[in-house]
C-alpha cells in the first residue's frame, strides 16, 4: 500500500521532465558565475537580473564574493519552469551495447576477414597523449587492453603533438581503415579548430569516404564530432572494447552496403 | 588503549563522580512526578494508538479524559488495569470506548489496588515481551546482512513529504549512508501530541508519525534486504511528546534516537522538570529496546562560541551519560554529541577540533560517541562548506568516532537537496577510506598544543561540574551555563502536563523495564 | 602605456554586462541541478536540453553522477548570452550609508527627541533567535551592540517561537514605534506564509500605519519584503546600526510628513 | 631537525652520492656542445632583443646567420666579440645590422682570439653587472615589502591574453596568493623562437614573450606596491628555447622558474642531448640571478602511477637537484617537486601522500620543496577535487613545504575561469591557518605504516639510482624509468640545434656566472 502510494506520489512525468530537490517539480536549479561588476549592493541585483534572463523563477542570490576589484563571484539558486521531453530523448539516444574483445574478434572474422589498419594520434599542438594511448597500447585503460591486443587490428599511435597532415599521410600509406584523434586542450575551442582543419585534409587528400574518421577526448561529444565531420565521437569513460564494436559494426555494415552498391551498378541500377 | 592525550585520571575520576552525583539529585528531585506524556506513553506501550475523527489521538483523549475525571494522580495504568478487569476488553478497546463517549473509566467500579497491579502488570509484561519479540526479529535481520564498521555515517532527510524523504533515503543509503534520520517539521516539538497518519506537508522537516515511521521502515528494510546492508532508522526523543516518540520509535523497529535531556528545555524552551521526567522515561524506553540514544551538546556550540564553550560540552556530555545511565541505558547505547563548530578562520581551529573530539572519544572509551558536522559559520559558499566537512571527516576517522552526522555543501542555505546529501556522503568515503589508519600512525606531542588543550578543557569541566553540582542543575542553566542560553525553573512549555503522582500511582512499565536491562547490565 | 591599453582592452561596458570566466564577454556559467531521470546515455542530453531552455549556447555536461535509481545529478557549463544593463540597476541601488550608534544617538535625539519603543521576535515555529538576539541585545553582533546599548530606543525582545498575535499584542500593548520580525527556516516558503500573516494581522488590528514593520534573517531580501507589505528587510551581513539607522531616518522622514500633513490639513489642504 | 621518518643516514647519503654521480657523467659527456638556443641566449643578455618585420627575433636571425656561415662552432660570442672590435658597434647594433642583410658578421675581418675574448669578456661582465643591479633593486623592493611565510602560494593563469592574465593575476595577489604563473600557449614548447610582443591569443596558455613578462611584471609590481606585500613571478624555462627563457626571466625580473632537466624529453618529445645542454645553461642563468628553479617530478605521477611510480620520484628528484647544482644553483634556490596524485580511492592514501612528502622535505632539508595538486583523477565534480585539494591543503603544510601549487576546483575540466582561482585560494587560507602548527603537534610511530613507507620508497629509489648509474641517465630514460615514457637518444625534436664546439668556441657567461656562484656559494 505505502510502496504503491509512493509510486504514484512521486512517478515522474518523462514528457515534462523538470529539475528536483526535494519536491516533485520543485524546478530547483544552481546557477553561478563571474560578473564584471564591482563588489556592492547593485551587484546582487546584475545577478538576479541574468538569472531572470534564462527564465529563472524566484531568484537568490546565496553567495557573492568579491574576486578582485570590479569583478563578483555569485551563486544563485532559482526555480526553474523550464522542463524537457525526456521521453523524446529516449527514443532518439539507443542506449548501445558494446561488444566485448573476443566479440569483436569473432564478429570481424566472421564479418570482414582480414586485418583492420588504424592509425590514431593526439594532432596538433596538443600533448596529452594518455587518451590515445589507452585507445590503441597494449596496455590499455583501466585493464581494457587497447586495439594492440586484438587479433583483428593492425595499429598505428604516432604519439602526441603529431601534425595533422602527417596522420593523414601515414593513413594513406598504410591504406587505413580508420584514423584515430585525440584531442584534450579544449581552451578557446583549440581541439574545434584542429579537428575541423584534419577533416578538411582528409576531404582534401579525397579519401573521405575511404576512412572511419573518429575523434575522442574529455570534452569531445558524439555531438560535436558529427557536426565537425567526423563519424563518431567518443568522451569520457570510453574502452578500447567501446571504440572497437563501432568500428567493425560500421566497417561490416559499409561493406554490406558497397556490395549493394556494386551489385546495383552490377545491375545497372544507379 | 593508552590515553593519546595524557589525561589525569584522577581528574577524570573526579569529573565522573561530580556528574553522576548530579543525576542522581536530579532523578530524586523528579520521583513523585509524573507528565501527561509519560501516560500516554503507557497508553501507547499498551497499544493504544489511533486518532478520532479530528484527528486527536487516543493517547491523549484518554488520558485528558482521565485528567478531566482527576485520576490522573494514580497514572492511566491504574484506570486501564481496572477497567480492563471491569470489562475484559483491551486496552486499545477501552481507548475507542472512551474516544467515542460509551465509557467513562474513572466511573467504574475499583476493585483493589493489588488485584489492578497484578493485573496490568501483567498486560505490560506481555506488551513489552512482544515489542521485544519483533526487536529480536529485526536484529537477526541485521545480523544476516552487513553493516558498515564505525563511525556508522548518519544523514538527515528533511523535505516535509515522508515519500520524498523515502526518495531522499535511497539516495543515502544507495551513496553509503548507514542511518537515516527523518529531521521533524519545525512545529512537531511544541505539540502536546503525536500527530497522525502519513503525512506530506512540513516546513524544515517531516513530522514524526508512527505511520510516517512505518513508511520508512519499510522502505529501508526493503533497501536492505535487496542491497545486503542494513540501514537503521533514526528519529527525535524530543519536544513535548519525547517519551511517546520512544514508545513509537521501539514499535515500529527504530535503531537510534537523538534524546537528549536538556534541549527541549533550552532551545524549544520548554519547561525543565517537564523534560527532565520525560526524558527520564522515554530512555528507559530505548535502552530496553537497545535503541541507541544520541545527546545533543552540538548545539550548545551553535549558540555559544566553540572554543570557550568546550568545558560546558563536556560538562554536559557526562551529565547527559549519567542521566541515561539512571534510565537503565548501556554504555553501548549512549552516543554522547560534539560537533566541529570552531570557526573556520581560528589559527589552529583544526587542533583544537582535533583535542576535543579526542576527548570525548577517551572519556566514553564504550560509547559509540557521535560527532557533528560545522553548521553555524558555513555560509552560501558551498566549496567553503566542503572544505570545513573534508577536515570534520578528517577527525572524525582519526579519532575513531562511533557514529558521524555528515555535513552537506548547503549546510548554510537551506535544508538540503537530494545531491547535496550525495556530495557529501561522496566526501565521507574519500576521506574515511584515504585516512583510514591516520589515528594509529600519530601521536602527539608530549604536553603539546593538543594534549594541553585537552587536559585544560577537562580541568575547566570538572570545575563547571563542581559549580553544577553546588547550585545544582536548574540554578546553574539558569546561569547561562550550556549554550549561553538562560531559562528559569518554574517557566517555559509544557509545565501543566506535570502532575503528582498517589501513593496508588502504577506504572509497571519502570520496574520491568528497569529491572531487566539492570540484569542484562550485570 | 601597457597600463592604459589593459584599460582599454577590459573596460567593461556596463550597459551590456555579460559573464566572465577568463576573456571579456564570454559569458560562461555553470549550472548544476538533479533531474528525475535514469543515470544514462540519453541523461545527459535532457540537461543539455534543460540548459538550451534557459537560452543557454553551447552547453557541456561536466559531470553527471547517479543520485539514486530514476535521479542523476548534472553539472553544465555553457556560454550565457543574456547580458544585464548594470548601469540601470546602479541608478536604481544607491548604496546607502549607515550611521554609526553614536551618531544614530545623536541624529535621534535632535530628530526625535523621545524614547522609541521596538518590539522583536523571531515568529512562529521558528525557533532560531540568534538573529533577533544579535539585533536587539545588549551583546549584539560581532563586536557591534544591539539596540539595548543605544540610548534612544526601549527594545523588547519576546524571543522565539512567538505567534504573530503575541508579538502584535505587545507591540499594541507598549505603543511600538517598530515591529522587528526575524524569520529563518524558508523550507517550504514556511517564512513567506508566516510574514504575510503578520502583515494580515498588523493590518487587522488597524495599527500598520502606526508602525515600520521590519524583517529579517539570513534568505529574507528586501525585494520580498516589500513584496509582502514590510517597510523594509534586512538579510546576512545586518549589523544593528543598519537597523537603528533605517529606524531613525524613516521615523523623522514620517514626522516631518505627519507635519506637513497636519499644516495641510490645517490649512484645509486635503 | 630529527628525522620524523626514522630514515636510514647511510641509504641517504648512498642515494645521494648516486645521483651526484649520474648528474656529473651527464654533464661530461654533454662538454663541447652547445645549441642555437644557448647561442641565442648570449645574444639576449648581450641586450639583443626585437624582432624583424616578420616577427622573427633577432637573437634567431643572427644565430641562424652565424650558423649559415658555418661559424657557429665558434660560438655567436665570438662573432659579435669580432664585431664590435672592427665596427664599435654594440651586439643589439648589430644584430639589427645583420637582420637588414646590412653587415655579414662572418665575413669581417677577424683579430687575434686573445683580444677577441677579452673584449667580449668585459661585454658580458659589463651585461651581468647591468642586470645584477636591477636585481638587487628588485631585491630591495622585495625586501622593503610584506612576504608571506612558506609554503608560498603558486598559482597559474592561463587565459590565452596577457591582459586577462593580469586580471587574474590581481584576483590571485588578493586573494593571497604568493606566485603568479602565467602558463604558456601549448605550441609554444616545440618553437625553435620566443614569439614577440605582448600576445592576446593563446590556447591553454599565454606565450611567454619579454612583453609578456614586462606586462606582468608592472602589474604585480604595482599591486606589490601598493598592498605592502610582494608578489612573485614566475614562468617556464622549458621547450626549445629553455635558456633563452631564461635569460628573459633574468632581464624582466622574475622571480621563480619551472625548470625541469627532463620534462622537455618527456612530455615534449624534445631529444635528449639537446634538452640536457639546455637545461644546464639555463639553470646557470637562473642560478646566478637568484631564480627558484621547479623541478617537474609531479608530471611522472600523471603518466604512471602515483603509489607505484614514488620510487623514481625520489630518484628524480636527487637527479634534478644534483644537475641544478652543477650549474651554480643554490640550495634555497631548487625547488624540487612532488604531487599529490594517488588515486582518491586508495586505502590509506592519504598517508602514503603524507609519507612521500615527508620524505621530500627531510631528503631536501635546505630546499624550498614544492608540492603539486591532485589533476590526473580529477574530473568534472568540482566538490570531489575540491575535497582532495582540502586535504593536500593539509599535507602541504603539516609537512613545511617551500611552494605549493594550488589546486582548483575545476581542474578536471579546463583552464581554471578566474572565480576557480579565488575558491581554491580560499581553500588554502582555511587549512593553512587552521592546521598551522599540526605538523610540529604530531609524531609517526615508529615503524607504522608512514614510516615505512618512507623507508621503503627511499630504499627503493637508491636501487633506481644505482641501476641509472649502471647503464647510464640516457639508457635508463629509454627503459621508461620516468613517468612510464620512452624516449631514445637520437631521436626528439631539436637535435638539429646541437654543434660541436671548436676550440676557438667562446662563451664567457659561463665563466663569469659560474665563478660567481661558485664563491656565493662557498
Ligand atoms: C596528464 C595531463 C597532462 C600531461 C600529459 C602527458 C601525456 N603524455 O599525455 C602533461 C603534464 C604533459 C600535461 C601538460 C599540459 N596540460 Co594537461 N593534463 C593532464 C591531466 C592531469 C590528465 C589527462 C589524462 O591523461 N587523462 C586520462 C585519460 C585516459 O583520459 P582522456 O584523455 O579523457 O581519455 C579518455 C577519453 O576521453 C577517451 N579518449 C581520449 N582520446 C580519445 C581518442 C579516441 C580516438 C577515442 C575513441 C577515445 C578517446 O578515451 C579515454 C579513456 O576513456 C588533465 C587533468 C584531468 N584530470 O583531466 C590535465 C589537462 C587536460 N591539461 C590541461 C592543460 C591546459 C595542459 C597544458 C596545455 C598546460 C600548459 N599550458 O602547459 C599542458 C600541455 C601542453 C600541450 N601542448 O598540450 C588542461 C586542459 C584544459 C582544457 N580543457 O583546455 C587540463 C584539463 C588540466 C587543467 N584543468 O588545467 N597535462
Ligand atoms: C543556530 C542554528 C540552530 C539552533 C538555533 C538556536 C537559537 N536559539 O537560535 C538550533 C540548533 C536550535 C537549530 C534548530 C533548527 N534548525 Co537551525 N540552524 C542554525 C544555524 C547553524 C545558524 C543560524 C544562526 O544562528 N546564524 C547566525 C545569525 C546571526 O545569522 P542570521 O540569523 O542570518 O541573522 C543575521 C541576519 O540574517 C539579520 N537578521 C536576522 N534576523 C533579523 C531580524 C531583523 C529585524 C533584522 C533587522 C535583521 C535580522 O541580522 C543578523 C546579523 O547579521 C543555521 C545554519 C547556518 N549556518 O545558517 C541552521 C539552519 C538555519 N537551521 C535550519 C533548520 C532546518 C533547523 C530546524 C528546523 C531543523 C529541525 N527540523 O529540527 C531546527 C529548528 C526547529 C524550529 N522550530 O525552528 C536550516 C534552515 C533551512 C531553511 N532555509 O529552511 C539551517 C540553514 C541549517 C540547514 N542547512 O539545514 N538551528
Ligand atoms: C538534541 C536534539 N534534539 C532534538 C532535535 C530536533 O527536534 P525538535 O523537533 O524537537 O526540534 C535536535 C535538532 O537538531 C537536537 O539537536
Ligand atoms: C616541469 C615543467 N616544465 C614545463 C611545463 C610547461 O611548459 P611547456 O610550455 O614547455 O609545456 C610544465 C607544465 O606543467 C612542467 O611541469
Amino acid at each position: 500500500m505505502p510502496e504503491s502510494m509512493i509510486q504514484s506520489v512521486l512517478k515522474t512525468n518523462y514528457g515534462m521532465v523538470k529539475a528536483y530537490a526535494d519536491h516533485k517539480n520543485d524546478g530547483i536549479v544552481q546557477v553561478a558565475f563571474t560578473l564584471p561588476v564591482p563588489y556592492a549592493r547593485s551587484s546582487s541585483k546584475a545577478a538576479l537580473e541574468l538569472a531572470k534572463a534564462m527564465g529563472l523563477v524566484r531568484p537568490e542570490v546565496v553567495h557573492c564574493q568579491r574576486v578582485t576589484d570590479g569583478y563578483t563571484y555569485f551563486i544563485v539558486y532559482a526555480h526553474c519552469p523550464h522542463s524537457v521531453d525526456f521521453e523524446a530523448l529516449q527514443a532518439d539516444t539507443p542506449d548501445v551495447d558494446f561488444m566485448t574483445q573476443a566479440e569483436v574478434e569473432a564478429f570481424s572474422a566472421d564479418r570482414i576477414g582480414r586485418l583492420i589498419v588504424v592509425v590514431g594520434a593526439s594532432t596538433g599542438t596538443d600533448t596529452h597523449s594518455v587518451g590515445i594511448d589507452a585507445m590503441l597500447n597494449l596496455k590499455g585503460f583501466d585493464g581494457h587492453s587497447g586495439l594492440e591486443a586484438y587479433a583483428c587490428f593492425r595499429a598505428y599511435n604516432l604519439g602526441s603533438q603529431v601534425p595533422n597532415g602527417v596522420l593523414v599521410a601515414k593513413a594513406v600509406a598504410v591504406n587505413a581503415d580508420a584514423i584515430l584523434v585525440s584531442q584534450t586542450v579544449t581552451q578557446q575551442q583549440l581541439h574545434v579548430h584542429n579537428l575541423a582543419e584534419l577533416v578538411d585534409i582528409v576531404e582534401a587528400e579525397g579519401i573521405r569516404k575511404d576512412v572511419l574518421l573518429v575523434c575522442g577526448g574529455p570534452r569531445v561529444s558524439d555531438e560535436l564530432a558529427k557536426e565537425l565531420g567526423f563519424d563518431v565521437g567518443f568522451s569520457k569513460g570510453t574502452y578500447p572494447n567501446h571504440l572497437a564494436s563501432f568500428i567493425v559494426t560500421e566497417l561490416a555494415a559499409r561493406t554490406v552496403e558497397a556490395r549493394r552498391d556494386s551489385r546495383l551498378r552490377a545491375a545497372g541500377g544507379w | 588503549m593508552r590515553s593519546k592525550l595524557g589525561l589525569d585520571a584522577g581528574v577524570v575520576a573526579e569529573a565522573r563522580e561530580a556528574a553522576a552525583l548530579v543525576a542522581r539529585r536530579v532523578s530524586s528531585s523528579l520521583s513523585g512526578k509524573s507528565t501527561v506524556s509519560v501516560e500516554r506513553t503507557v497508553a501507547r506501550l499498551l497499544g493504544v494508538d489511533d486518532a478520532n475523527e479530528l484527528e486527536v489521538p487516543l493517547p491523549n483523549i484518554l488520558v485528558d479524559h482521565v485528567r478531566d475525571h482527576r485520576g490522573l494522580s494514580h497514572g492511566v495504568a491504574y484506570w486501564l488495569g481496572n477497567a480492563m478487569i471491569q470489562t475484559g476488553k483491551s486496552a486499545p478497546q477501552l481507548a475507542r470506548l472512551v474516544a467515542c463517549n460509551e465509557l467513562d473509566l474513572c466511573q467504574l467500579d475499583v476493585v483493589a489496588e493489588r488485584r489492578i497491579r497484578e493485573v496490568i502488570t501483567l498486560e505490560c509484561e506481555r506488551a513489552l515481551e512482544n515489542l521485544k519479540d519483533a526487536q529480536r526479529k529485526r536484529q537477526e535481520f541485521r545480523l544476516s546482512l552487513r553493516e558498515s564498521p564505525p563511525p556508522l555515517v548518519y544523514v538527515l532527510t528533511a523535505t516535509g513529504n515522508v515519500y520524498e524523504d523515502v526518495t531522499h533515503a535511497r539516495a543515502v543509503a544507495d551513496n553509503g549512508g548507514d542511518i537515516v534520520a527523518v529531521i521533524r517539521s519545525t512545529a512537531q516539538s511544541l505539540l502536546d501530541y503525536v500527530p497522525f497518519g502519513p503525512t506530506t506537508e512540513g516546513y524544515g522537516g517531516t513530522f514524526a508519525t508512527q505511520a510516517n515511521f512505518r513508511i520508512m521502515r519499510e522502505a529501508l528494510d526493503e533497501w536492505s534486504a535487496s542491497n545486503g546492508r542494513y540501514m537503521r532508522l533514526s528519529s527525535f526523543c524530543s519536544g513535548l511528546c519525547m517519551p511517546e516518540i520512544a514508545a513509537m520509535g521501539a514499535i515500529e523497529g527504530l535503531d537510534n534516537m537523538v534524546n537528549d535531556a536538556l534541549y527541549g528545555i533550552l532551545y524549544r524552551d520548554i519547561n525543565m522538570r517537564r523534560t527532565l521526567i520525560d526524558q527520564r522515561i522515554s530512555r528507559m524506553v530505548n535502552g530496553y529496546f537497545d535503541i541507541v540514544i544520541n545527546t545533543g551538546e552540538d548545539n550548545y556550540l551553535r549558540t555559544a562560541d566553540a572554543v570557550q564553550a568546550a568545558p560546558s560540552v563536556v560538562a554536559s556530555q557526562l551529565i547527559n551519560y549519567y542521566l541515561a545511565r539512571e534510565s537503565g541505558v548501556k554504555d553501548s547505547h549512549i552516543a554522547v554529541g560534539n560537533a566541529f563548530e570552531i570557526h573556520p578562520t581560528v589559527t589552529n581551529g583544526l587542533l583544537i577540533e582535533w583535542a576535543q573530539a579526542e576527548l570525548t572519544r577517551e572519556l566514553f572509551p564504550d560509547c559509540p560517541v557521535k560527532f557533528m558536522p560545522p553548521t553555524k559559520h558555513m555560509d552560501g559558499n558551498g566549496l567553503r562548506t566542503h572544505a570545513c566537512d573534508t577536515l570534520f571527516n578528517l577527525v572524525t576517522i582519526a579519532t575513531r568516532q562511533g557514529i558521524q552526522t555528515i555535513g552537506v555543501p548547503t549546510e548554510g542555505t537551506f535544508t538540503p537537496h537530494i545531491h547535496d546529501r550525495v556530495l557529501g556522503l561522496e566526501c565521507v568515503r574519500y576521506v574515511f577510506n584515504s585516512a583510514r589508519d591516520l589515528g594509529e600512525e600519530i601521536a602527539f606531542r608530549q604536553d603539546g598544543f593538543i594534549q594541553s588543550r585537552a587536559q585544560q578543557v577537562l580541568r575547566d569541566a570538572l570545575q563547571l561540574l563542581r559549580y553544577v553540582v553546588d547550585v545544582g542543575l536548574f540554578e546553574a542553566i539558569e546561569q547561562r551555563t550550556f549554550g549561553n542560553i538562560s531559562r528559569l525553573v518554574d517557566e517555559g512549555r509544557g509545565a501543566d502536563g506535570i502532575f503528582e503522582t498517589s501513593d496508588m500511582y502504577l506504572n509497571p512499565f519502570v520496574a520491568l523495564m528497569l529491572g531487566d536491562t539492570t540484569c542484562q547490565n550485570q
